[in-house]
């Protein structure tokens, strides 16, 4: 196209300050109006700016974090003493099933979807995210599935057959009701939602990075939603066809997990851990995006081995899918597999060391200033290098079948998935808290917080590798007193009290900073990265003139006359596109503004997956619901952009820079 | 006075084909997303065909002489019928991208008619298979594969008639255009996607 | 942030003496072989521990130290390094190169050490012509049966598995209904038992002795109470068990042994429980042809004892809820000769 | 200081207003849903009584045998509790093969003795009734099954045994087990209305 090439030179221009500054308010007022967000109930169902959807997911999802934290206590308190009543076999079992599923699909996955949701258009630099109404169709069947989930629990209809529901005990002849089914139905739609996520940001980060944001200046946290995102992609549609069969099965008499008709139970293993292992990563990556920015900002230099660091994320996003079968050592599969699979999860270990180390490098040669976020990264280091050694251990096939299904797998996967992704979700929340609320969270309560979560965490969990090599399996509901499990268990209880005192401290500094912290302004910490560069918190158009990107730290190294992007209509929904590799403008890309047809289209998912649960006819009713509502969202006002620009009385055609602000000579 | 740099983007188009458009990202990445979902679907009609010595399982009624296997009939005619309406998606793709809009509209209708016939002969298709969904894992998992392609092509179909309603009745802008060739990729996937599950369903047991 | 490096020290240093001390002892636990399977694995098993504990103070160490470079000025009056001192980087590269190697390295010596650990568990697994036993996993015990060519002496028990010392025993594992986990730590790691599968293992014990073990597969309702018992003995001492269990029931000697039987035989215990020599046929609950013989009743749950039994009877479901054994309303006579009788099948 | 705080708050007044009734919808949301699902679940349905009350079953209806349907001094028919619990058809689906019914019954399609999954019902179609043919027996082979099955495994029996023509609520009668399939899972079954039939020849 012949008019790029015009486009894309940077252009030097003359204009006068007053002009300047009556023109910058009037296209603020113009961006205003024009994004602007519909509130109150409607808003609810119909916003979809990416910063309040993703707002939704983070509170949603940490919510379901307490909730599954009041479960973990919940077991703490049954497992404390030996031959302890304090919960029935039943309920001990859907708690604790309900617990795991809910800290994998309720909780860490939305929400790193979440942070991803909210950062890859700011520091991407982009108005808004590629797919606005799918990100607000993700997040509600996102919610309706943990509401799902938790209406069953309250109803005594909890699924009991552990997170990952191996048949045959999950299947038609073992788990009677629908407990499972609302399990399996739970998964099909966040599923949904984290799939929903992934496509959008990787649209966003792909095409809508500011001019100059080559591949190669792109930030370590948009890189890791990426490889994430594409994890995602090809991890779920496994466990999407794990659970459809299970469904399929309980309620349509399928033969999948059915030996006696050739079915295998054994496939559902591979199908679950196929996805399984991955959703490891998929939780773990995006914490790596979250460390790499808050130690480059508090150690004051730039990061130690970007390129390593990249390579490192996506070879690990590649080793993730060839390490499933290590779930499943104890099965009948041959010697020679097993050691394949041996030597996959052993060499997954070395890019999470080149990380490692390339952040001690950066680490060492900084300037450093370690407030709480800091603090948070450095417990991640601690807890998180502890759990990847015994990773190695559960990944060499002999010593697996001395612990795995015992809680010494119980105490590596925590000090994984706790020390690899809540350690740093902390840290981040600390460290971000300002960009989305103005407000600094109080450093003081966040050391508190640190210590007693660390503390709290390494007494709950680190008794429980000992006990493992003790012989107690996971998922007991109680044991003999005979057995000598009861002290560490009693250690591990206590320390599971001070864990939770850690996240309530957290909990108050939240609300307090909410309204009383101090006020943070737009770069707190003097950090780097693009989100730094507008207002806290931002405008709904993040930016008013998208930046002009000149080097892997843009704030750092912004020179006194960066160039800025002009041109983009004030008075439509749009953002620039730019090219895939070296961000070279391309589009002008019309953003859909606010339509309730998303979430229609939700709750329509919602009655023919639910109500599919007690009969089959409800898939049909749902999917006409759904092509109905889809119908609308194609033809309900496609071009809403044009008609706010016919509100604000501008004809829609009027783009581009203000005329004084026209190209002059160079 | 003061200077400042920028970038003047106002000239920049709206729409363009292929690569350019985010929305031909979300259309592949979601393709994406159901191809492999189809691949670990075929594992598993694999994975599950190690547990039968006979693969499809006999039946008693048919004398053993004569094998359970899928007939080939209206497979075959779907495979076709499949293959023809490419021909009209790619004329409506090409004119889409040239803007000419009557063959666009008339590509659709035509793609669109082709895609209502495969949907009554997958109708068919499944009353050719000598196994029900709940007969056994084998004609569990072929029903799987059937319905779940038959998903996509009901979908396939929806979107072809909305979007011809669409240029029949509102403007053929470059949206538009943009979205015709977009739906134009996602019917040649159902057909490729097709072909493998058809040697797959239909050919593999035949050769043992 | 002194305290963050004193801290973390100690922890360290308490956490990895924790470990140390306390792994030792019992008759249920992994770091406690007394068979040539969980010693090989408890061999493999220190050598990870030594070698991850050192790699993991030697990066704590490093860590540490990068943080012994620290300024108190606020965040934003830091100038932030963008282009570091080349000679320094070149220098941090390297060091992270060797690090990298190094790790490579000892994943290497962990990759041969475990495969050839793992060969020498599964080698000659076909000709170990020792003693063979089935065991079929049941929600919530464990059916074992002995295997022999000659019919006549072949038996089956329940939840308890004699084996004579310094054999290897070669286990064929099956499930009824879903899939359990056969694990005895002392002895030798876990294997599933998988409906519609066979799964085999073998293990040796070289001690005389009583050795626990626990389901590891989470199976339903009662997983926390689905133990077993693997009893030792030398061959001697076996052989005279497993002749005595071959045997049929002893019949009843007291008229109250008499009618405790016929209790049995017209209660609800007939329709799941066998007991050989008598009409009593049905395998759905454990074979009872000689449950006096055992130590523990309920899959290793409670100690075989006149009183237990009888609880056991009239309300299983106060040890076990849910577990598939109903409540017996017995007239206190009936149960009294019931469990006499029960208590005579040595 | 404290100024400084309530010059922030003022800042943010704006905001407020439109935060909470966000949240007062979302709870709206939640609650709505909520309700919903409360009337499509039932608690019921996933009880699971392990330890067994004393049975509903009067023995009066036990004792007299049931050839004369409607003759006077026909009890009130009883509810069985296990008809609604998914977890006793389930068991009683378990039984049922374990107690070797299917040895006559065939899984219902009905060989020695007289099937179970059509409309006919000899000796009537009541729980109370079935109840009583398992612990009473019947003439021509039907055997007593009297303190040989305990009252809340009969109970469960029973449920199962009207679970095979459909009698029972779709969401509670049992799904297949994992064995050939002998015929389609009793929740997939449609219910026959039940009518009488004569007993078999002598």
């Amino acid at each position: 196209m012949s008019h790029e090439e015009a486009q894309r030179k940077p252009q030097r221009i003359e204009i006068d300050q007053e002009e300047l500054e009556a023109t910058m308010r009037r296209e603020r007022e113009e961006l205003e109006r024009t994004w602007a967000r519909p509130t109150g109930l409607r808003g609810w169902f119909t916003d979809t700016d990416h910063k309040s959807i993703a707002k939704r997911y983070i509170v949603t999802a940490f919510v379901f974090f307490i909730f599954g934290g009041i479960e973990a206590a919940l077991m703490r308190i049954q497992l404390m003493r030996p031959d302890s009543h304090f919960l029935s076999p039943d309920q001990y079992n859907q708690i604790f099933t309900v617990h795991g599923t809910t800290m994998m699909f309720l909780f860490a996955v939305p929400i790193m979807t979440a942070m991803g949701i909210y950062f890859v258009p700011l520091m991407v630099g982009a108005r808004d995210v590629a797919f606005p109404r799918v990100n607000l169709y993700g997040y509600f069947v996102y919610l309706i599935g943990g509401i799902l989930l938790y209406t069953g629990f309250l109803l005594n209809t909890g699924p009991d057959a552990g997170w990952f529901a191996y048949v045959p005990l999950s299947g038609p002849a073992y788990s009677p009701g629908k407990r499972v089914d609302i399990w399996a139905q739970m998964i099909t739609f966040t599923e949904i939602s984290a799939l929903a996520g992934a496509v959008v940001v990787i649209g966003t980060a792909f095409k809508m990075r500011a001019p100059g944001m080559t591949l190669n200046r792109l930030p370590l946290f948009v890189w890791a939603q990426v490889v994430t995102s594409f994890m995602i992609i090809f991890a779920m549609p496994s466990v999407m066809l794990a659970s459809g069969f299970l469904a399929s099965d309980r309620l349509i008499d399928t033969h999948f997990f059915n030996p006696a008709e050739g079915g295998d139970a054994i496939l559902y293993q591979h199908l679950f851990w196929f996805f399984g292992h991955p959703e490891v990563y998929i939780i773990f990556i995006p914490a790596l995006g979250f460390i790499s920015p808050i130690i480059v900002t508090f150690a004051r230099r730039k990061l130690f081995g970007y390129v390593a660091l990249v390579l490192s994320l996506i070879s690990t996003g590649f080793i993730g899918f060839g390490l499933w079968v290590h779930h499943m050592f104890a099965t009948p599969i041959p010697q020679m597999g097993q050691s394949l699979f041996t030597a996959a999860s052993m060499m997954i270990a070395i890019p999470s060391g080149v990380q490692i180390f390339c952040w001690i490098a950066t680490l060492w040669g900084g300037k450093l200033n370690i407030k709480t976020p800091l603090l948070f990264v450095l417990g991640f280091f601690a807890i998180f290098i502890l759990g990847g050694l015994t990773g190695v251990m559960l990944a060499s096939v002999p010593l697996d079948l001395q612990i795995h299904d015992t809680f010494f797998v119980v105490a590596h996967l925590h000090y994984v998935l706790i020390g690899g992704s809540v350690f740093p979700l902390f840290g981040a929340f600390y460290y971000w808290f300002p960009k989305w609320t103005g407000r600094m969270l109080s450093e003081r309560a966040g050391r508190w917080n640190f210590w007693l979560m660390f503390i709290g965490f390494n007494l709950v969990f680190f008794p429980m590798h000992q006990l493992g090599l003790n012989g107690m399996p996971r998922r007991v509901y109680t044991y003999l007193p005979e057995t000598g499990w009861g002290t560490l268990n009693m250690i591990a209880s206590l320390g599971a009290f001070i864990l939770a005192g850690g996240v309530l401290v957290f909990v108050i500094n939240v609300i307090w900073a909410r309204y009383a912290g101090a006020v943070a302004g737009d770069n707190p910490w003097a950090a780097d990265s693009l989100e730094w560069a507008t207002t806290s918190p931002p405008p709904n158009y993040n930016f008013h003139n998208l930046p002009v990107v000149q080097g892997r730290y843009p704030i750092w190294q912004a020179t006194a006359d960066a160039p800025v992007v002009r041109g983009l209509s004030t008075t439509k929904r749009e953002t620039l596109v730019t090219s895939v590799m070296d961000a070279q403008p391309e589009l002008r890309f019309d953003i859909p503004g606010p339509s309730i047809w998303p979430s229609l289209v939700a709750l329509s998912t919602a009655v023919m997956f639910i109500a599919g649960i007690f009969t089959p006819w409800a898939i049909l009713i749902g999917a006409i619901l759904a092509g109905i509502a889809l119908t609308c969202w194609f033809f309900g006002d496609p071009n809403y952009e044009n008609k706010t620009a016919r509100e604000t009385g501008e004809r829609s055609e009027h783009v581009g820079p203000a005329p004084e602000l026209r190209p002059k000579e160079v | 006075m003061s200077t400042q740099v920028v970038i003047d983007v106002s000239e920049l188009p709206h729409h363009e084909f292929d690569t350019y458009d985010p929305v031909w990202w979300g259309n592949n990445l979601l393709l994406t997303i159901e191809t492999s979902m189809f691949g670990i679907l075929i594992a598993t009609y694999f994975y599950l065909r190690q547990n039968f010595p006979e693969w499809p399982p006999p039946v008693a009624q048919l004398t053993a002489t004569l094998k359970p296997l899928p007939q080939l009939g209206y497979g075959t005619a779907n495979t076709i019928l499949l293959l023809v309406s490419c021909i009209p998606m790619v004329l409506t793709d090409i004119s889409a991208r040239r803007g000419n809009r009557g063959v666009s509209q008339i590509g659709l209708v035509v793609g669109v008619m082709c895609a209502l016939g495969a949907l009554v002969l997958r109708g068919f298709e499944f009353s050719a298979m000598y196994f029900r969904w709940d007969s056994n894992a084998y004609g569990s998992v072929v029903w799987f594969m059937l319905g779940m392609h038959m998903m996509h092509l009901a979908i396939l179909t929806v979107e072809a008639i909305l979007l011809a309603v669409w240029i029949f009745t509102r403007e053929y802008d470059m949206k538009h255009r943009v979205d015709i060739v977009t739906i134009a990729i996602y019917w040649y996937w159902v057909t490729a996607i097709w072909l493998v599950l058809y040697a797959i369903i239909y050919f593999t047991p035949r050769l043992g | 942030m002194i305290e963050t490096r004193n801290t973390t020290l100690k922890i360290c240093a308490a956490l990895s003496f924790v470990l140390c001390c306390t792994s030792c002892g019992g008759i249920h636990n992994a770091l406690n072989p007394t068979g040539p399977q969980a010693q090989n694995l408890s061999r493999l098993w220190w050598l990870f521990f030594i070698v991850c504990s050192v790699v993991f103070v030697l990066v704590m160490i490093a860590l540490l130290l990068s943080l012994r470079n620290r300024t108190g000025e606020p965040q934003v009056a830091t100038a932030p390094v963008i282009e570091p001192p080349a000679e320094q980087e070149r220098k941090r590269r390297n060091v992270v190169i060797s690090a990298v190697t190094i790790t490579v390295i000892i994943l290497f010596v962990f990759l041969i050490a475990s495969y050839s650990a793992g060969r020498s568990m599964t080698a000659e697994l076909e000709h170990k012509n020792g003693l063979n036993i089935e065991l079929t996993g049941h929600q919530w015990w464990w059916e074992v049966r002995y295997d022999d060519v000659d019919a006549s002496n072949i038996f089956t028990t329940a939840n308890e598995i004699h084996i004579p010392v310094g054999v290897p025993v070669t286990f064929s594992l099956k499930a009824a209904d879903v899939i359990h986990s056969f694990w005895v730590p002392n002895l030798a790691g876990k294997k599933d038992l998988i409906p519609g599968k066979i799964n085999t293992i073998w293990l040796q014990a070289d001690k005389p002795g009583v050795y626990r073990g626990q389901c590891a597969e989470y199976c339903g309702l009662q997983h926390a109470r689905m133990a077993l018992w693997i009893v030792a003995e030398p061959q001697e001492q076996f052989n005279a068990w497993r002749q005595n269990q071959t045997q049929t029931s002893v019949t009843p000697a007291s008229d109250s042994q008499k009618r405790g039987q016929q209790v049995f035989l017209t209660s609800t215990c007939v329709m799941c429980h066998a007991i050989n020599g008598t009409p009593a046929g049905s395998n759905i609950g454990p074979n009872l042809t000689h449950v006096a013989s055992r130590n523990m009743i309920a899959a290793a749950t409670v100690v075989n004892t006149r009183e237990h039994l009888a609880q056991w009877i009239i309300d299983s479901q106060q040890y076990k809820p849910g577990n598939k054994m109903p409540q017996n309303n017995l007239s206190d006579a009936d149960l009294q000769s019931l469990v006499e009788y029960l208590q005579s099948l040595k | 200081m404290f100024k400084k705080k309530f010059h922030a708050k003022t800042q943010r007044h704006k905001e407020k207003p439109f935060e909470t009734r966000q949240r007062l919808a979302s709870l709206r949301l939640c609650v709505s849903i909520f309700l919903c699902f409360l009337c499509l679940t039932s608690c019921k349905r996933e009880q699971r009584q392990f330890s067994s009350p004393p049975s509903t079953f009067k023995s009066y209806d036990v004792t007299m045998s049931d050839i004369h349907p409607g003759s006077p001094g026909m009890p009130q028919p009883v509810q069985n509790p296990s008809d609604q619990r998914a977890f006793d058809t389930n068991e009683g689906k378990r039984l049922f093969t374990q107690y070797n019914c299917s040895g006559c019954h065939f899984n219902g399609g009905g060989g020695i003795g007289p099937p179970l999954m059509d409309e006919k019902w000899i000796y009537g179609e009541n729980p109370e009734n079935i109840y009583s043919t398992i612990v009473e027996g019947r003439p021509n082979g039907m055997p007593s099954f009297r303190q040989k099955i305990p009252d809340n495994q009969v109970q469960q029996l029973v449920a199962y045994v009207r679970s095979m023509s459909g009698q029972l609520r779709k969401d509670v009668a049992p799904t297949r087990n994992d064995s050939m399939n002998a015929r389609r899972s009793e929740q997939r079954t449609e219910r026959e209305t039940p009518r009488r039939s004569s007993p078999p020849p002598q």
